[in-house]
């Protein structure tokens, strides 16, 4: 079955290309369920593909597909082993669902096939990503999902921010390419290969400490790319242009998370440099704190979800910078949840109010669609970090294993704990600020339950988010052992050994939790005229955070604005009237000495006989010279 | 056969040329079916093509004993890939000439021409057999630019012509030069490519010779600062002039330095490894900069070409397997790429006869076809991975850092300019809502125009999901050319710069 | 009392050449015939003078095979039947039955004076190939001044236009002073060394060492400029596109190719024959005339107005890529190079000739707007000798160049090459302008009729220039033979 | 007896005068003369060089020249009654229409 | 001795009637200075030898030639006077320079010594000169010079063709 494995990728992206070109005549909604079919399948394809690591049996292996560039050692081929299979599973099971979700949301849509064609393809880019075997095929996989968010974000490509967001996601992800690009340099330099079975298991014998904290620097601004950490998050926000099913599944379970799969991954370079490591837990707290703050301002349904989502992926940053990696990826599986569901729950709500985004205008929604608000309501309650939800599993693991860390990460610790009193505030805010209070809608909406292909995923979701994180519990740790081979020979971090240790952290997190949920729900319980005067409480910072600290100014006045004028200069001032004029000139140097010697042919015959004459005392006065 | 691929087209010109004037609608057709029949030669060749080095299918004529000319033709590893890809592009050329009205005859007579001289180009072993071929080129071109160009086209020719000349005319100095030393060491004149290469010199000579060819080859790359006559060339040329220049033309640079410099002077090639390297990742940064903001989608495409080739030189003179394997296939890389883009544009300009990028908007919603075809193609040529644009520069990138890190990691940067110009284009003219009236009664893409197309987009998706196709038969003749140089200077490539260092995984997979 | 000894053969073209005229002015005289008849008689002596020839190069080599050299030397060394005579007489005649053919029509104009302009073309031949021939400086001086002053007087024939006249008198003063000086240069080598002829002159040289060759080098020095006047080197080239512009067009190719053919005959074969001892010393003022005409022709004709001003530079310039040649040392380079240009100039001057009517004198440039509407064939045939003249590949003129550079590096005058290389950039830059305005400029004016000779000449041209451009080595091995006693 | 050089100098000094003359002159038939000076300047240098050498040949060449000189004379001289047809005047600064 | 005073004398009247060609204003004096020149050198013929050329010259020269000189003179008229005044700029001073830098030539040539007009004998004495006596130079012209004779006969008709060409005017439907 494991030498089957490529038709994980092969089943989504034969149907991506099958629904390229027949997708119209299928139609809707038959396009959308060959698609889900497709990744069902590929799910399916992959849970057989892992069964016997279930078991416990099976070890990695290396499956080669074909040569790519063999002189750089960089072929295609598959590493199949635990934590591409946990990644394959989410990546495909979410993904299944959300397709699911799509067909009942994009209902109506003209383009309705060319959504499925580029979920699919991005499936099949993203299990490439996952599953590929040497750096060189992973930064494969890594842009064509950066390629494939350019297409979903720009899919409503009429709206000009849907446009410019796509060619932002998809530039920023390129500053972060260059640094991958470069690191993979200095891979190849230092390996003569890309190839992971050749890198990791000679990493130790090969690389220095600096180059090791070099190469992992290079490759975390790759991951600060992708997973839109700082300074490069700016683009996840405006990615939320896209349709809402593409936001759960690109920019909240899958793509972004990839950078931290790309950190897991390299685990064995981040062994060698504890000084990257730590860069990764410190961006990864940073941008925690510093997104959690943004969210708790915002208005925009998506938006919050979308800082949320940076918010937590630096949490998972934290988690791997601090070489817990597990808990990183256990994070990254729960988060896969509960954020599909509540990006899913967004859009069923969106959906609902026809396309209102805007929370101030909601409100009340609980018995309009009680399914909705529930699912959602444990999504929050999940990512605030509620025993014994998923994400209370996973982010309990991350505080614990960095307090274990100790030292400089007692900082990080602090913070983290902050921010999950943040997260927990503008999660409830959200919820309440949707779902209870009176309707403050605008008039015309009438919202309804969604129809069954939106509720089925996300009540599936729920569960997952209700139950997912019981697979690894201080009490039970399966999805530890699970993953162990894959970082064998590494020395993880982990939690704190001990009943009390666990309560106090424990208790620690949900008091956090609880304090942030139950100041929202009381603050945003009541009419909004007061929960308006709470939120101008804290102006000037709410006004600063709503704004998202206006770092999208600052960027564009600090590189947009300059490199548009470097370029114009380069162009118009420095190219046409310098390079391109001197060559010109050369050519008007020729004629204009040609006009000038004009004259010598005077037409007068004595001029000529002067000439002649001349020339003939210089000839033979230089033969003389030459000769005697 | 390979006198047989040049002769075809040639009689072809004639047996147009032969065509009544009045019978306009004979000549498109027969030119394409024409420049079919080199097509299936190149087929042919490609197919038997052995993946080994040195030169096959060689033909050896003497010429004029006396100077010690020969008719001496062979394709190798770096050259075959040209000649196919030349081969490909003609007959795209000439079907994307459907709005050529006036002249058709002569414009047809011209292309194959132009198609026999590259192909001699690139086939030739003798030197001077090459120089006679690399020159003629210049005219069909020239006329094809002048004749049937946009309003500036006078200007436009005539500085192609005059500039590129500029370059040959040292270049054919060196190349007497050789012959002369090659006489007065060996006691006969010789050009021929593997004869000359044994001609001993001082260092400081070498660097003349060396420098005469790298000038000549560099305005023809174009590398910065002598790349000026790329942009007017192609704004003003016709949609098929555009396609043989950016696709063919320009790998003559390319070519005559991986060819000529590299085999000939390989102690000049290695020192001058840093000089080149430096303008090549100059052209780099500067073209895709200088693309960003240019009003006219032409001239941008054209200036992206200074940038791309920039990886190509960089590759070149980074002398590792990796980064001259990049190089000859980004050689057909950027041929079919850029060839594809100026056709898309062409056909832009077909429809809406303009150029200005702030002329069009919103055409995405308007003809998607045509749009999706303009979006696979950029994302080609901005090197996303899985198309053939990446594997090229990926080559080059990783294989360069080895031998020049700095300007490997600078060219790095090029990479990402190329999303922002691309993007930006792409942006304006194709997304948000067509708000112009003729935009919005813009046609898409015609099947004859797929049709065009399609086999493009087909190669791209080929040789970047399995280029081995071509490396496999790319490799042996770069391995060669590196122990030439190695062999001849005493240099060594730094590890990991060569195949032998390459850390190869046990066979895993089966 | 010794008898003159007499080698009919060795004189036998240029004989048939003065009967042809002769017959030519006598018949008019009496009979007052169609001019075609003339025509047909000037036809006939051309082609029996290049039989001639033929069968003098059949012997020459005979003789050469036979190493019976003195066969060679007639007429008690007034001149010679060596490959190099044979070969530069049959490379005039050939560029006088183009001459001819190109400017039949201008021929015909004239009427009865038509006479008298076909009879000094027969004699300019025989002169000039007399030139070629020439052992002996003062025997060559009179070939010299027979095919000059023909020249003169066909310069000035048209009466139509009054720059003809102006043109034939700058033309006659200009020429006598030159060969004024060029006389003056043999006679002070004679009275350097006792000897006129040239072969005693390299025989002298190989004998005694000069102790003071003062007097030796002026006279080289003033023959070279006597001969670089014929072949309009810089900056003896003055006279050139006056000449060019004012003479009619009909017979001014066939001039301008004769007098190139000849002098450099002459010039090439004095200095390497005569006086090769001195190389070192006027190679390098030879090399500096070279480059002088270069660049000065070559920037003057970017400017011109008028082709034939334009074709006049350019012929400048080509002076010095032959001079080049001449540098090189070696014959051959030069003679393949002279053939070549001077059957495209005769070819060019065909289209000048018709675009422009045949006893016109200037030829605007914007004249030619459009040509490749009105006649494809004259912008067809133009194009391909004004590259062939330009020197790109597959045309001889670039096996031409390429030959005189190749020789002119070996001989060790690399920087020579260099710059010639370069200016001949410059050179394609103005042949390019007038395809350019062929081609690349509309103007939709009436159709112009081609006479059938002209047709001839072109197709002649244009055959032998993409002939010899892929397949040099038919006229090459001649060149080769072709060297000098 | 004198020195033949000095009989060669004389002649150097005539052809100077006469080149020199080519260029300060306008009249065609004067600067026509000074070409006959030329050639006589060459002439009195054949012959002195001959005498010197007790060479013949020398004296010969001479006759030569002079046919040439008289041709010369004839033609020239027709040119320029042609120009005088035409324009009335014999002065060469007259004539520049060719120029350039 | 007495050669010397002719020389002398002879050469002087030769300049002299070089530079009246050059200076004089009126054509007619110019010829007349020419004719001067003439002369003089045919008597420096004499003194070398060369009685037979002498002969030619002064028959040929002053007879033919000057004749058809001063005929023409007279047919374009006589009182043309040539002003002094120089009209072409520069040429004032590219005549003065390429004067002078002749007389540095000379004087250079002179003063550096190295120079001999023939190449001396090897005995040192110069040998006597044969008499350029008809019979002589006849047998010369007509055995090793006959050619170049035959040559002259192009020279003639070229000529008479040209100057008919160029100067007779006929009655004519292409020429008036």
């Amino acid at each position: 079955m494991t030498s089957l494995i490529w038709l994980v990728i092969a089943i989504p992206l034969v149907i991506a290309v099958v629904l390229h070109f027949f997708g119209r005549f299928l139609g809707e909604p038959l396009a959308g369920w060959l698609a889900s079919l497709a990744v069902g399948a590929a799910f399916v394809v992959g849970l057989l593909a892992a069964l016997p690591f279930f078991a416990g049996e099976a070890a990695a292996e290396t499956i080669h597909l074909w040569d790519w560039m063999p002189a750089i050692g960089a072929n295609l081929e598959i590493q199949w082993d635990q934590l591409s299979a946990v990644m394959v599973l989410v990546v495909t099971g979410v993904g299944t669902l959300i397709h699911v979700f799509s067909i009942g949301y994009l209902h109506g849509d003209e383009r309705f096939h060319r959504l499925f064609v580029y979920l699919n393809l991005f499936i099949a880019s993203m299990l490439t990503l996952v599953l590929a075997g040497n750096y060189a095929m992973l930064f494969l996989g890594w842009e064509l999902v950066g390629f494939c968010s350019y297409l979903l974000v720009g899919f409503w490509f009429v709206r000009p921010t849907a446009a410019a967001a796509a060619k932002k996601a998809f530039v920023v992800n390129r500053i972060g390419d260059v640094g991958f690009t470069i690191g993979l340099m200095l891979v190849f330099t230092s390996f003569g290969t890309l190839s992971f079975s050749g890198i990791f298991e000679r990493a130790p014998e090969v690389l220095t400490t600096g180059m090791a904290t070099a190469i992992g620097l290079l490759l975390l601004a790759g991951a600060v790319g992708k997973s839109a950490q700082i300074p490069l998050y700016v683009w996840l926000p405006d990615a939320m242009e896209g349709p809402t099913p593409v936001s759960a599944l690109i920019h909240a379970a899958t793509m972004v998370t990839a950078g931290v799969y790309l950190i897991a991954r390299s685990a064995a370079i981040f062994e060698l440099a504890p000084a990257a490591s730590l860069t990764v837990a410190i961006i990864g707290t940073a941008t925690a704190i510093w997104a959690a703050t943004i969210a708790l301002a915002q208005r925009d349904i998506k938006k919050v979800l979308a800082y949320s989502t940076v918010s937590q992926l630096g949490y998972m940053f934290l988690a791997v910078g601090s070489t817990a990696y597990v808990a990183g990826i256990f994070h990254l599986m729960t988060h896969a949840f509960f954020k599909a569901l509540l990006f899913l729950g967004a859009g069923s709500v969106i959906h609902a109010m026809s396309d209102e985004q805007d929370m101030h205008k909601m409100g009340g929604l609980f018995k309009k669609m009680p399914i909705t608000a529930i699912t959602m309501g444990i999504a929050t309650l999940a990512i605030a970090g509620i025993p014994p939800l998923a994400g209370f599993w996973s982010k309990d693991e991350i505080l614990g294993s960095v307090f274990e860390r100790g030292g400089v990460f007692s900082i990080l610790f602090v913070i983290a704990l902050i921010t999950s009193l943040l997260t927990a505030f503008y999660m409830a805010r959200q919820w309440v600020l949707v779902f209870l209070g009176e309707p403050r809608w605008d008039e015309g909406v009438s919202p309804h339950e969604s129809p069954g292909v939106m509720t089925i995923p996300l009540v599936a979701l729920a569960i997952l988010s209700f139950l997912g994180g019981l697979v690894n519990t201080p009490f039970m740790t399966s999805f530890e052992h699970f993953l162990e081979p894959v970082f064998e020979g590494l020395s993880l971090q982990h939690p704190p050994e001990g009943l009390t240790m666990f309560v106090v952290l424990a208790g620690l997190s949900v008091l956090a939790a609880v304090a942030g949920g139950g100041v929202a729900y009381l603050s945003y319980r009541r009419p909004q005229a007061s929960w308006e005067k709470f939120e101008d409480g804290f102006e000037p910072l709410w006004g600063t955070w709503e704004e998202a600290y206006r770092v999208d100014d600052v960027y564009g006045a600090a590189i947009v604005a300059p490199g548009k004028r470097l370029s114009e200069w380069a162009a118009f001032e420095f190219d046409l009237p310098i390079v391109d004029g001197a060559v010109n000139g050369v050519a008007r140097l020729f004629a204009g000495v040609g006009e000038k010697m004009r004259p010598l042919q005077s037409g007068y015959v004595r001029n000529y006989s002067a000439l002649l004459l001349a020339g003939t005392v210089v000839v033979v006065v230089w033969l003389l010279a030459v000769g005697a | 056969m390979l006198t047989a691929i040049i002769l075809v087209p040639v009689v072809g010109a004639l047996f147009v040329a032969l065509v009544p004037a009045n019978r306009k609608e004979l000549h498109l057709p027969l030119g394409i079916a024409l420049s079919i029949m080199p097509l299936a030669i190149a087929g042919y060749l490609f197919w038997v093509f052995a993946p080994e080095p040195g030169f096959q299918f060689a033909v050896d004529v003497p010429w004029y004993e006396p100077w010690g000319l020969s008719w001496s033709l062979g394709i190798d590893g770096i050259s075959m890939p040209m000649v196919v890809l030349t081969a490909i592009l003609v007959p795209i050329a000439l079907g994307a000439s459907g709005s050529i009205s006036v002249r058709t005859k002569e414009f047809i007579v011209y292309t194959l021409l132009l198609e026999a001289g590259m192909f001699g180009a690139f086939m030739a072993r003798d030197l001077f057999l090459f120089f006679v071929f690399f020159e003629v080129i210049l005219v069909p071109m020239y006329f094809i630019i002048g004749i049937w160009g946009g309003e500036r086209r006078v200007y436009a020719s005539m500085k192609f012509f005059i500039y590129t000349a500029f370059g040959s005319a040292l270049l054919l100095a060196a190349i007497i030069g050789l012959a002369a030393m090659h006489t007065s060491e060996f006691g006969a004149p010789s050009f021929a490519l593997a004869d000359l290469a044994t001609v001993s010199m001082s260092g400081g000579t070498e660097k003349w010779f060396f420098a005469a060819f790298a000038l000549a080859f560099a305005i023809k790359v174009p590398l910065f600062p002598l790349h000026t006559w790329l942009p007017d060339a192609h704004v003003e040329a016709p949609t098929a002039g555009s396609i043989l220049l950016a696709g063919v033309l320009l790998k003559l640079g390319t070519y005559g330095l991986m060819r000529f410099n590299l085999s000939l002077f390989p102690q000049a090639s290695v020192d001058a490894v840093d000089v080149l390297g430096i303008l090549a990742v100059i052209g780099i940064i500067y073209g895709a900069v200088v693309a960003i903001v240019q009003p006219d989608l032409k001239k941008l495409v054209a200036y992206t070409s200074v940038s791309h080739l920039g990886f190509i030189v960089l590759g070149t003179f980074a002398l590792t397997s990796g980064s001259l394997q990049g190089a000859v296939i980004q050689n057909v890389n950027h041929g079919l790429t850029t060839g594809a883009l100026f056709l898309l544009v062409g056909l832009l300009y077909e429809r809406r006869h303009t150029k200005k990028i702030s002329d069009f908007g919103g055409l995405q919603k308007v003809t998607p076809i045509f749009a999706g075809f303009f979006l696979f193609m950029i994302f080609a040529s901005i090197g996303l991975p899985g198309l053939n644009g990446f594997v090229g520069e990926f080559l080059i990138l990783i294989g360069s850092y080895a031998t020049v890190p700095v300007l490997a990691i600078v060219a790095a940067f090029g990479v990402l300019l190329a999303a922002v110009y691309f993007l930006w284009a792409y942006e304006r003219v194709f997304t948000g809502e067509p708000d112009r009236e003729e935009n919005r009664a813009m046609k898409d893409l015609s099947i004859k125009e797929i049709g065009l197309l399609a086999p493009l987009a087909i190669l791209v998706l080929v040789l970047g999901l399995y280029p081995n196709v071509l490396l496999d038969k790319i490799a042996p003749s770069t391995e060669a050319t590196l122990d030439h140089v190695e062999a001849a200077t005493g240099y060594v490539t730094p590890a990991p710069g060569r195949l032998a260092d390459v850390f190869v995984v046990g066979e895993a997979g089966e | 009392m010794t008898t003159p000894e007499i080698s009919w053969l060795a004189i036998a073209p240029e004989l048939v050449l003065a009967l042809g005229a002769a017959v030519v002015l006598l018949v008019e005289v009496q009979w007052k015939p169609a001019i075609r008849l003339l025509g047909w008689v000037v036809a006939v002596t051309l082609f029996a003078a290049l039989g001639l020839t033929g069968w003098q190069w059949v012997s020459a080599s005979d003789s050469l095979a036979s190493g019976d050299v003195s066969a060679l030397r007639a007429f008690s060394d007034m001149i010679l039947m060596d490959g190099f005579a044979i070969f530069g007489r049959a490379a005039l005649l050939v560029v006088t039955i183009l001459g001819v053919a190109a400017g039949w029509q201008f021929f015909r104009g004239l009427g009865r004076r038509g006479a008298e302009a076909l009879a000094l073309v027969l004699l300019a031949a025989a002169g000039f190939s007399i030139m070629v021939a020439s052992n002996n400086l003062i025997m060559l001086f009179l070939g010299l001044e027979v095919g000059s002053i023909s020249f003169y007087v066909l310069a000035g024939f048209s009466r139509e236009s009054s720059k003809s006249d102006e043109a034939a008198i700058k033309y006659f003063l200009m020429g006598s002073f030159a060969s004024a000086i060029f006389v003056y240069g043999v006679a002070l080598a004679y009275a350097g060394t006792r000897q006129l002829t040239i072969l005693g002159l390299g025989e002298y040289f190989d004998d005694f060492v000069v102790s003071s060759p003062a007097v030796i080098l002026i006279g080289i020095g003033l023959m070279v400029v006597g001969l670089g006047f014929k072949v309009s080197a810089a900056p003896f080239h003055s006279w050139a596109p006056d000449v060019y512009q004012g003479a009619p067009s009909g017979v001014v190719g066939f001039m301008a190719a004769v007098a190139k053919i000849a002098g450099f005959a002459a010039l090439a074969r004095i200095l390497i024959t005569a006086f090769p001892s001195f190389d070192n010393t006027f190679l390098p003022v030879i090399a500096g005339i070279a480059i002088v005409s270069m660049l000065l022709g070559s920037t003057l004709a970017l400017v011109q107005g008028d082709i034939r001003r334009m074709l006049a530079y350019s012929g400048v310039a080509h002076a010095g890529f032959i001079m080049t040649g001449v540098v090189g040392g070696s014959t051959s380079g030069v003679l393949f190079y002279l053939v070549v240009y001077a059957v495209q100039l005769v070819g060019a001057f065909a289209v000048v000739a018709v675009v422009s009517g045949p006893s016109s004198s200037g030829s605007e440039l914007s004249s030619y707007r459009g040509l490749s509407r009105r006649s494809p064939l004259l912008s067809g045939s133009l194009t391909v000798l004004l590259l062939g003249m330009a020197g790109l590949p597959v045309t001889a003129g670039f096996v031409a160049k390429f030959g005189v550079f190749s020789d002119a590096w070996a001989n060790g005058y690399q920087w020579l090459v260099v710059i010639a290389v370069l200016t001949s950039v410059i050179a394609l830059a103005f042949y390019v302008r007038i395809i350019v305005i062929m081609y690349m400029e509309d103007d939709d004016s009436e159709k112009i009729a081609v006479p059938n000779t002209v047709k001839w000449v072109l197709g002649a041209a244009v055959a032998a220039t993409i002939i010899w451009g892929v397949l040099p080595a038919s006229l090459l091995d001649l060149a080769a033979d072709a060297f000098p006693l | 007896m004198v020195d033949p050089g000095w009989y060669m100098s004389l002649a150097a000094v005539l052809f100077l005068i006469g080149a020199l003359g080519m260029l300060v002159r306008r009249n065609a038939l004067v600067m026509f003369m000074c070409i006959e000076l030329m050639l006589n300047a060459v002439n009195l240098t054949l012959i002195s060089a001959g005498r010197a050498m007790n060479d013949l040949n020398g004296q010969v060449a001479v006759f030569f020249i002079l046919v040439v000189a008289a041709a010369e004379v004839v033609v020239g001289l027709a040119i320029i009654v042609a120009i005088f047809r035409r324009r009335s005047t014999a002065s060469v600064d007259e004539l520049h229409e060719l120029r350039g | 001795m007495v050669e010397a005073v002719v020389f002398v004398l002879m050469g002087l009247s030769a300049i002299a009637g070089a530079l009246t060609v050059v200076l004089a204003r009126n054509p007619v004096r110019s010829a007349l200075g020419l004719l001067a020149t003439l002369f003089s050198v045919a008597v420096l013929y004499v003194l070398q030898l060369a009685h037979l050329v002498a002969a030619v010259q002064v028959i040929v020269y002053a007879g033919a030639v000057m004749t058809l000189f001063l005929f023409v003179i007279m047919l374009i008229g006589v009182d043309k006077e040539e002003s002094r005044d120089e009209t072409l700029p520069m040429q004032r001073v590219i005549v003065g320079a390429i004067a002078s830098g002749l007389v540095i030539l000379v004087v250079a040539i002179t003063v550096s010594g190295n120079f001999e007009w023939v190449p001396a004998a090897a005995d040192g004495v110069i040998p006597e000169a044969t008499n350029g006596t008809i019979e002589v130079v006849a047998e010369s012209i007509f055995t090793d010079w006959v050619i170049a004779f035959e040559a002259t006969a192009l020279l003639l008709t070229i000529a008479a063709a040209g100057a008919i060409a160029l100067a007779h005017y006929r009655r004519g439907p292409a020429n008036g």
